[in-house]
């Protein structure tokens, strides 16, 4: 497979009232043709930073892009001028937010804005424009899209609008689509329908999705690989097989057995300890020692790095130390747990 | 200083003929109404007195001289009996001006169907029959207006009778309430007449145009060819617009929007001390402070009164505070107003300027005598006075003066608008005041008739018999004895002033007006109408 | 909508009735007399003059009877002019007002609008705080020495416009740009204030990422968000600043509604005060109303919802 | 706790806003149940249907426009004194959806959670009320220090935990938690879980649990309802409505939750709901009616029989 | 990877202590403490403070400083420049003493009028110090506007919470008083109070206030409506506590910044409302002064005396340059949307 996007070792810091937030510290991924990874995580852990870099949407005043690349097509996005981010923007890679009931100008017709992009990327006249967005209103399952172009957002329910948001993504047949938590804010019944959207679409048009969320359900649902952030790095990726039935870290661990699925029957949940680490002064060994019931002395002291597991599947976890000694995943992990021989998905 | 010719012979250059006739002039208000009837302002006055004509107006040298009358008036021995003839005049819709547009005039303004605020205050008391009207329409009982002293003996003669002789009846008759009115012309125009310029017809030296009517900033004068002495009138346009502003009218006199600029308040006077461009005159308007003598009990002692009144540094006053060449004024009767008619002297001359003059050791034992009497060593009176920006000034010093000079005494400084001024006065809610009065004709008796006992301005419960024997005197008996008429009106000065301090007079105000230096025979008056344009003209 | 209006106009004139009957009493305890000449008024005159102008009638007469010729479209007949009835005064000086108003408000927002946006987008660079200065200093020096100094400055000493009147469209200039530093200021602050907000929205953030130049972000996605909040203060200012300034006018000599308002208080002219108080109070409740719809015009979802606020 | 002792019944509960306006609201339209002693009831519908509503409308916050709320047998919404209402603001408590905007942010956390001790005069002094604050604060797994912090210098978990002890602090029998778990991080999410549950076995609270994540619904819940459009459509055990959803909506709405098993992901058929597959006619009594015991269901009496032949 | 570094003893659990992890480690502060920490990274803000801070003290023990009264009238010394010992040789600093008449001549009016005193900001057409009257001014300023600030504070707070909080039909009455309030022009009222009343500080500040409490009713009452609905209003209402207790307890100290912040915006506009006020001869008794009495008898003269305008001017933009920053920086300080 084809590599579209590469993120090589990306540390992004704040300046902040209180002082410099290190956000990301060292980010590394790669994104290939077709598929879905699915970025989770918890609340803070860096995943809008790491793609809102990746568009180069941080704001400008207080962020700083302290080192690293990200590889686009051979360019590297984090270098690259302003003007020419224009142009990559809405064109080479989109973007869905979380939010449909605020990502879309309340004060701007819907078609303006779907057809904004259009003509903006591929200069096409304001008729042509004006089909091609119906064509795409269309295609994310808008009845009636000849009266629905007119209209305002407040006219729409959260989930037209959020499949509006993705036919403003989609307008350009985008190489890679970033979806924030594109169906936190949504009823389960919406969401179901905008995941199959996504999907089908992606289908057809063939192009990369970033997926994030913190919900595992998702994630089980869209991606094909699946990369686990923890204090601003990524602490565990493989496909999603190996990462929902073998998981390695304790991170993934936790966050697997705290999820109760429908057939959980045990008295209590296994619960991650404590709170998300302070980025303003982010430990020196692993950010996750301090919740960490299986740590070791050297997660207070040294980062680990970045261990194998199969081809696909790397973890960063000091357990997977040769001389780490062996350690019992929670019950509801074992439970689940299958081998990947050869580091190969599936069952 | 007593003629208006301020045109200064400069070398221009320019050549004599070819000067365009025509001046920008500002004006500090819209002109209220053009209807002589009804006006009561100054604006006004000025204005009609340049677009239309009486039986006389002013001169540059404040005399009176021919108007719509021909020749001197016939007068009946015992002075109560004008006739005037008129002269061949047409209005400016070719009517010719007759003795019924003055009778008909006079009665509008003394009809109380028209509640004309000027009419009675000129005519009551003075033209026969006045008085009666007024009161009958206050009572809302019948009147008829065909008993007022005026009479139509034919077309070009008219006979006035008065109540009483009256010496200054003559420079009377350059007031613009007593201007004729086209009958027919009012009649057609109905509720329309004046609104505009083009519902008025004029008999004066220019005629009105361009005016919106009352509200509007701007108007022109024009001469008018169809007037008698057109001849003497140089000026083709005069071209008026409001500005209320001091400043803004000497910055628009600078840049050369205006030529000729309203009166300048004092804040500007002194950018322009020794500029020749600078019209300085010594206005007729005397200041003083009034002490209400009705209710409370220190000032309805003189003493108290004397010390009030000597303790104020005058000159200090008007050279520092005022500083727009103000005089300090130590009388009750302006200086530089009339003179004798027989002597040629000024009323001034009798008394001079010592009446109560600024002296700190006689106001210090005044002040100690008069408390003594009141029984305290401290007194507590309120000073009214306006609420303009130079009011407040002039009560600060008044106040820093008196309570410096007076120990004991405190001044309640109480700044109001004038409207709530005039209303406290007619009230006599006041304990000290700062007021202003300015005549509306050119005799002493317009001063000396304010302190009456229950006279209609007192306002401040003054009385004193021998000065009201003195007054009703020059009124009556002394009516036709210019000489003696003047000393009897000073004596009853002496008396007000040196004898019962019933007001303590503080300066006679100055005039300043800027005045572009090609401008030639600019002419202000004293009383009534505020300037003339008919003798001016540009170099 | 036809609706709504109707029922906002039932409750402009309750809110006018209201408003004039409460000037009205509070106008009638406003101490001094209508008479300017009145300390030459003998006791018989002013008893005819007050009967002239219907003074001395009980209070609540005169009331219903002021109430009674309002609504018949009458306000009466001015003390001060002879002759001249209130509503022609109101007519002949609400034109240079308005003019002058317009002028300011219109130069005002739109230099102010753009003042803001600059400094939101350069939030806290010199650029910023220059503007925010600017801003504030025009709203901190008093507008009489403000248009005192561009008479003497720009009219005297540079001759480029006329010191004063009311002839011409150049004669409009100066108090122009006297009157607008209010509009200005104020628009600057406010316009900066929401544009920061709108700013950090999603919907912008996703303007950007469909590719938008900062240019179209700011023009055709944040502003027009960010202008909802400043209508609201700029539709009292509209009203007050159409109604007329007296200081400019008093300092440029135009013939406009301030002054003429000003000098019938002083001078208790009781039909110009209520005229010109009814005058203001339609106007305020007009723009407020236009305020409304305006708000339905750059905010749609508020037109849908039938003007609720 | 199989007890069938009823805690809290609610007959006919309707709750309308904007009343007579255009906007008019039926948040709850005509909705009975009962909660029975140291049961949890969970309730589930999409968003808008009216269970935060219903909750309030319980603990009277708003007053019910129809219908009775029976809190031991007492009319919670009748005329009642002052005393009555305090002792009735004792027994009955609500943990809120916003951990951060249900603590005052100028409020210490001794003093929040001190607030009903307070105002039911729970601690005769200082140092007794201190005591309870620590002994709370222990309770949901926090420590002294805490004490005399500020809200927003903790994370949402903690926040929430705070809100538990502030109302376990007037020792509530009956906790109505409005979505307790929903704006909290899915690692987190369980130690509010864990300490509910806890609390629940120690205590013999009984709970109303608002949710929408189904899965942690089903988990913690003895019984659940189905809320659709205001209206109670579904109610059941846990097993029983999970195994057995009858309501074609209760259907849809089980068919469309992803769960984390990648393999049960590539297999879950989506069922889809509308009103009108009801078909009703007018004249059909749409009603409450019991399919199979404890298990209700809202249908009219056609679909009654017909779910009844299904799931006899 | 090469990890043949690592000791093996590292490999041994170590005993995270759970309850640790609940540690929070910055240090604790209340809302205001962090407020101010905000406020004290806001650099205009904290200039702005301190120029406030010493003109305020000016304005206290700045008519007491060099021995002339406020009232203390010298015609004699009347409209002299400025003239600072020490620095009235510098030439370019305007401290000499010289005066430009209208034609371009400079002369020392010192010299002129024999004046052997320092008047160190001149004096006014009456020969007062204005070093002592601007101090004084400012002080009355202060005071007004201060005055002018709590009246509208109390006014418009108390009113916008009772609108807000008891809501419906009330609400509503309320809310077309405060329009109709509104429609009136404000020159009515004001002037309307002002002759009413007895002229004085006290009327004027009344008459300020008369009508500007309803911006901050308006505020206070969108506040409390939001706020009423918070969750820990709800809360509280389900531990019972009273609604006078909630208004006290949970939203009062929760609208304490918007109160402040609308109060800053008030105190100067009150100053600027009766620097208008002096303007139009609706200003204070004399002899008292006020900054906006001030600069307009100092602009009535501006052409040939500028110092006495521009030194009031100085001071009056100064307090509103200052207000303005504070209360931006004081929005940015305590806007819950700005905090973290
Ligand atoms: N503009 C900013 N200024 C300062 N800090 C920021 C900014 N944006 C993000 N951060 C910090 O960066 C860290 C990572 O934030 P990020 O938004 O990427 O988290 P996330 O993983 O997307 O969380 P969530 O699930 O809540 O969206 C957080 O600690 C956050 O406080
Ligand atoms: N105070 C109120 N005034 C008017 N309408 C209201 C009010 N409170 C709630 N509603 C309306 O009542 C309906 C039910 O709201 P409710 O908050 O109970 O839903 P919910 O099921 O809790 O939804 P969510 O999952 O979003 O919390 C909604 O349509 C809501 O808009
Ligand atoms: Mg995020
Ligand atoms: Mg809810």
């Amino acid at each position: 497979m084809d590599k579209i996007l590469e993120v090589k070792d990306l540390h992004i810091s704040f300046h902040t009232f209180a002082g410099e937030v290190q956000a990301i510290r060292g980010v590394n991924f790669d994104l290939f043709k077709g598929e879905t990874l699915a970025i989770v995580g918890e609340s803070g852990s860096g995943k809008s930073v790491t793609t809102k870099a990746i568009m180069r949407l941080l704001p400008e005043a207080n962020s700083d892009i302290k080192q690293g690349e990200i590889l686009f097509e051979g360019k590297d996005l984090a270098k690259e001028s302003n003007k020419n981010m224009q142009k990559i923007r809405g064109k080479d890679i989109s973007m869905i937010f979380q939010d449909p009931m605020t990502s879309l100008n309340p004060t701007m017709k819907i078609g303006k804005q779907i057809m904004e992009p259009i003509i903006k990327h591929q200069k096409l006249s304001k008729s042509a424009a004006k089909e091609r967005a119906i064509d795409i209103l269309k295609l994310v399952g808008i009845p009636k899209p000849e009266d629905r172009f007119n209209q305002y957002p407040h006219q729409f329910s959260g989930g037209m609008r959020q499949r509006v948001v993705i036919a403003i993504a989609l307008a350009c047949n985008p190489k890679v689509l970033i979806a924030d938590e594109p169906t936190t804010a949504l009823d389960v019944t919406i969401q179901a329908q905008i995941l199959e959207l996504m999907k089908e679409l992606q289908k057809k048009i063939n192009t990369s999705i970033i997926f994030i969320t913190h919900d595992l359900g998702v994630v089980a649902n869209v991606a094909d690989r699946v990369a686990v952030m923890y204090g601003g790095k990524i602490v565990e990726t493989g496909t999603v097989d190996e990462v929902f039935y073998n998981p390695q870290h304790p991170y993934t661990w936790g966050l697997i057995s705290s999820m109760p699925s429908l057939d959980t029957e045990e008295e209590e949940l296994y619960a991650i300890p404590g709170t998300p680490p302070d980025l303003l002064h982010p430990p020196k060994g692993d950010a996750f020692a301090p919740r960490n019931e299986y740590a070791m002395q050297i997660d207070l002291e040294e980062q680990p790095p970045m261990f194998k597991v199969s081809d696909t599947h790397y973890a960063a976890t000091w357990l997977l130390h040769p001389d780490a000694p062996k350690v019992e995943p929670p019950l509801a992990v074992k439970r689940r747990q299958r081998q990947f021989p050869d580091g190969k998905g599936g069952n | 200083n007593g003629g208006g010719d301020t045109g200064k012979e400069t070398d221009t250059g320019g050549d004599e003929g070819t000067a365009e006739q025509k001046i920008t002039a500002l004006e500090s208000q819209a002109i209220p109404s053009m209807d002589s009837v009804m006006a009561q302002d100054t604006v006004s006055f000025t204005t009609m007195n340049n677009v239309m004509e009486g039986l006389y107006r002013l001169d540059p040298n404040q005399e009176v001289v021919e108007g719509m009358a021909e020749g001197e008036p016939e007068v009946s021995e015992d002075g109560t009996v004008y006739t005037f003839k008129l002269r061949d005049a047409k209005w400016s819709n070719g009517d010719p001006v007759t003795a019924n547009d003055f009778v008909y005039a006079w009665q509008r303004a003394i009809d109380p169907a028209n509640a004309s605020p000027y009419g009675p205050y000129m005519m009551d008391g003075k033209i026969k029959g006045a008085a009666e009207i007024t009161a009958a329409g206050a009572e809302k009982k019948e009147y008829d207006l065909n008993t007022l002293g005026v009479k139509a003996i034919d077309e070009k003669t008219l006979e006035v009778t008065l109540e009483r002789p009256i010496p200054y009846f003559q420079s009377l008759m350059a007031f613009p309430t007593f201007y004729p009115q086209n009958q027919k012309f009012v009649e057609e125009q109905g509720d329309n007449y004046a609104k505009t310029a083009e519902n008025l017809v004029y008999n004066g030296p220019f005629v009105l145009s361009d005016w919106g009517g009352s509200t509007a900033s701007e108007w022109t004068y024009t001469k008018n060819e169809d007037y008698w002495d057109a001849e003497t009138v140089k000026l083709e346009t005069v071209q008026w617009n409001v500005l209320k502003d001091s400043q803004a009218s000497a910055n628009a006199f600078e840049t050369g929007e205006a030529d000729v600029t309203g009166k300048l308040s004092s804040d500007i006077v002194p950018q322009y001390e020794g500029d020749e461009r600078m019209v300085k005159w010594l206005e007729p308007t005397i200041f003083w402070l009034k002490f209400n003598q009705k209710e409370n009990e220190a000032l309805k002692n003189p003493d108290i009164r004397k010390a009030l009144a000597q303790a104020i540094n005058k000159e200090d006053f008007v050279n520092s505070v005022l500083n727009n060449g103000s005089i300090i004024a130590n009388y009750a009767v302006p200086s530089e107003f009339v003179k004798n008619e027989e002597t040629g002297k000024d009323f001034r001359e009798i008394n001079g300027n010592e009446l109560l003059p600024y002296d700190v050791d006689a106001a210090k034992a005044s002040w100690e005598k008069g408390l003594a009497a009141l029984g305290t060593d401290k007194v507590e009176v309120r000073y009214l006075g306006d609420d303009t920006e130079s009011a407040k000034k002039v009560a600060e010093y008044v106040k820093n003066q008196l309570e410096t000079n007076l120990p004991g005494l405190t001044l309640k400084v109480e700044s109001v608008p004038f409207s709530v001024r005039l209303d406290r006065e007619n009230s006599q809610d006041y304990d000290i005041q700062m007021a202003g009065w300015g005549p509306d004709y050119l005799d002493p008796m317009t001063f000396s008739d304010l302190w009456l006992t229950g006279g209609g301005n007192n306002k401040m419960d003054y009385s004193n018999e021998k000065y009201d024997q003195l007054v009703k005197d020059a009124q009556t008996t002394l009516a036709q004895k210019p000489v003696e008429r003047y000393e009897a009106l000073a004596e009853a000065e002496r008396i007000l002033l040196e004898e019962d301090a019933a007001i303590a007079p503080m300066y006679q105000r100055s005039s300043n007006v800027l005045v572009n230096e090609n401008v030639e025979g600019f002419t202000y008056h004293l009383v009534g109408p505020e300037y003339s344009y008919k003798w001016a003209s540009v170099k | 909508m036809a609706k709504y209006l109707t029922q906002r106009v039932i409750y402009m004139v309750i809110t006018l009735l209201l408003i004039a009957t409460f000037t009205f009493f509070l106008m009638k305890i406003i101490p001094g007399t209508p008479f300017t000449n009145a300390s030459k008024l003998s006791e018989t005159q002013l008893t005819i003059m007050k009967d002239k102008y219907g003074l001395d009638e009980p209070v609540p007469v005169q009331y219903m009877n002021y109430m009674v010729n309002m609504l018949k479209g009458d306000l009466g007949v001015s003390f001060q002019f002879n002759n001249v009835g209130v509503t022609e005064i109101l007519v002949n000086s609400i034109g240079p007002s308005a003019t002058l108003g317009f002028q300011a408000i219109l130069f005002g927002t739109i230099f102010g609008i753009i003042l803001g946006v600059i400094s939101a987008l350069r939030q806290n660079t010199w650029v910023d705080y220059s503007a925010t200065f600017l801003a504030v200093l025009g709203k901190s020096i008093p507008s009489f020495v403000f248009a005192g100094l561009l008479q003497y400055y720009i009219a005297v000493k540079l001759g480029w416009f006329p010191v004063a009147f009311w002839k011409g469209p150049e004669y409009t200039v100066l108090p122009t740009i006297a009157l607008a530093m209010f509009p200005i200021a104020t628009a600057a602050r406010f316009v900066r204030t929401e544009m920061v907000e709108v700013l950090e929205s999603d919907y912008i953030t996703l303007a950007k990422a469909k590719g938008a130049s900062w240019f179209e972000i700011a023009f055709k996605h944040a502003l027009r968000n960010a202008l909802i909040p400043v209508v609201t203060v700029l539709g009292p200012l509209v009203v007050s600043l159409m109604t007329g300034s007296l200081v400019i006018e008093k300092i440029f000599g135009i013939p406009g509604l301030g002054e003429q308002f000003v000098k019938s208080i002083t001078v208790n002219d009781y039909p110009v005060i209520m005229g010109t108080t009814i005058l203001f109070a339609v106007l305020f409740v007009v723009v407020i109303l236009i305020v409304d719809l305006l708000y339905g015009i750059i905010d749609p979802r508020i037109r849908l919802a039938g003007g609720k606020k | 706790m199989e007890t069938t002792e009823k805690l809290l019944e609610i007959k006919n509960l309707k709750q309308y806003f904007n009343i007579g306006k255009p906007n008019e609201v039926k948040a709850v339209d005509n909705v009975s149940f009962d909660i029975f002693k140291g049961e949890t009831l969970g309730l589930v519908g999409e968003s808008g249907c009216g269970k935060s509503t219903t909750g309030r409308t319980i603990i009277r916050l708003y007053d019910a426009t129809d219908g009775e709320v029976l809190f031991n047998g007492v009319n919670v919404h009748g005329k009642k004194s002052r005393s009555q209402l305090k002792e009735f603001n004792r027994k009955m408590q609500m943990i809120f959806q916003d951990p951060q905007a249900s603590l005052n942010p100028r409020m210490k956390v001794s003093d929040i959670i001190a607030e009903g001790i307070d105002i039911h005069g729970l601690a005769k002094t200082k140092k007794e009320r201190m005591d309870r604050v620590i002994e709370l604060l222990e309770t949901v797994g926090l420590n002294k220090e805490h004490a005399n912090r500020y809200p927003h210098e903790f994370s949402g978990g903690q926040r929430q935990r705070i809100g538990i002890a502030r109302a376990l602090a007037v020792e509530p029998e009956f906790i109505i938690a409005d979505e307790p778990i929903s704006a909290l991080d899915v690692s987190i999410q369980a130690q509010v879980v864990n300490l509910m549950k806890k609390l629940q076995k120690e205590k013999g609270l009984t709970y109303l649990f608002i949710a929408h994540d189904l899965s942690m619904v089903k988990y913690i819940s003895d019984r659940i309802g189905v809320m659709y459009f205001g209206k109670l459509v579904e109610l059941a055990s846990a097993e029983e409505l999970y195994n057995n959803p009858i309501h074609p909506y209760t259907q849809s709405l089980l068919s469309a939750i992803p769960l984390p098993d990648p393999d049960y992901e590539r297999t879950r058929v989506r069922k889809t709901y509308s009103p009108s597959q009801h078909n009703y006619q007018p004249g059909d009594e749409v009603e409450f009616r019991e399919v199979k015991p404890g298990h209700f269901v809202m249908c009219s009496q056609a679909e009654f029989e017909k779910y009844k032949k299904e799931h006899a | 990877m090469a990890h043949e570094k690592i000791s093996k003893e590292l490999f041994k659990p170590a005993h995270i202590d759970s309850a640790k992890s609940e540690e929070i480690s910055k240090p604790s502060l209340n809302y205001w403490q962090d407020a101010w920490l905000r406020v004290r990274k806001n650099k205009g803000a904290i200039v702005s403070l301190i120029v406030l801070a010493i003109l305020t003290i000016m304005a206290l023990v700045g008519p007491h400083i060099n021995g002339y009264g406020i009232d203390e009238q010298n015609l004699k010394h009347s409209n002299l420049p400025p003239r600072i010992q020490g620095l009235e040789n510098i030439s370019w600093l305007p401290f000499d003493g010289d005066l430009t008449r209208k034609n371009g001549d400079v002369y020392n009016a010192y010299e002129q009028k024999n004046v052997d005193e320092y008047y160190w900001l001149g004096t006014d057409s009456l020969g007062r110090d204005l070093f002592t009257r601007v101090w004084k001014g400012t002080q009355v300023s202060l005071y007004i506007a201060v005055l002018a600030a709590v009246i509208d504070m109390v006014i418009g707070v108390l009113y916008g919470a009772i609108s807000g909080f008891v809501g419906g039909r009330t609400d509503n009455v309320m809310q077309r008083i405060t329009e109709i309030l509104v429609g009136i022009p404000n020159l009515v009222v004001v002037i309307l109070m002002i002759i009413v009343l007895d002229p004085g500080i006290l009327s004027i500040t009344i008459a300020l206030t008369i009508t500007g409490w309803v911006g901050m009713a308006r505020v206070v009452r969108a506040q409390v409506m939001k706020l009423k609905q918070q969750e820990y209003v709800l809360a509280a209402r389900t531990l019972g506590l009273s609604n006078g207790k909630i208004i006290w307890k949970h939203l009062l100290p929760n609208l304490a910044g918007v109160i402040i912040i609308n109060t800053m915006f008030t105190i100067p506009s009150a100053i600027f409302f009766e620097a208008f006020l002096s303007f139009i001869g609706l200003g204070l008794q004399p002899p008292l002064a006020s900054l906006g009495t001030l600069i307009d008898d100092g602009f009535k003269v501006l052409q040939l005396y500028p110092y006495q305008m521009i030194i009031p001017a100085i001071i009056i933009s100064l307090i509103m340059i200052c207000f303005n920053m504070i209360a931006d920086g004081l929005r940015d300080a305590l806007d819950p949307k700005m905090r973290d």
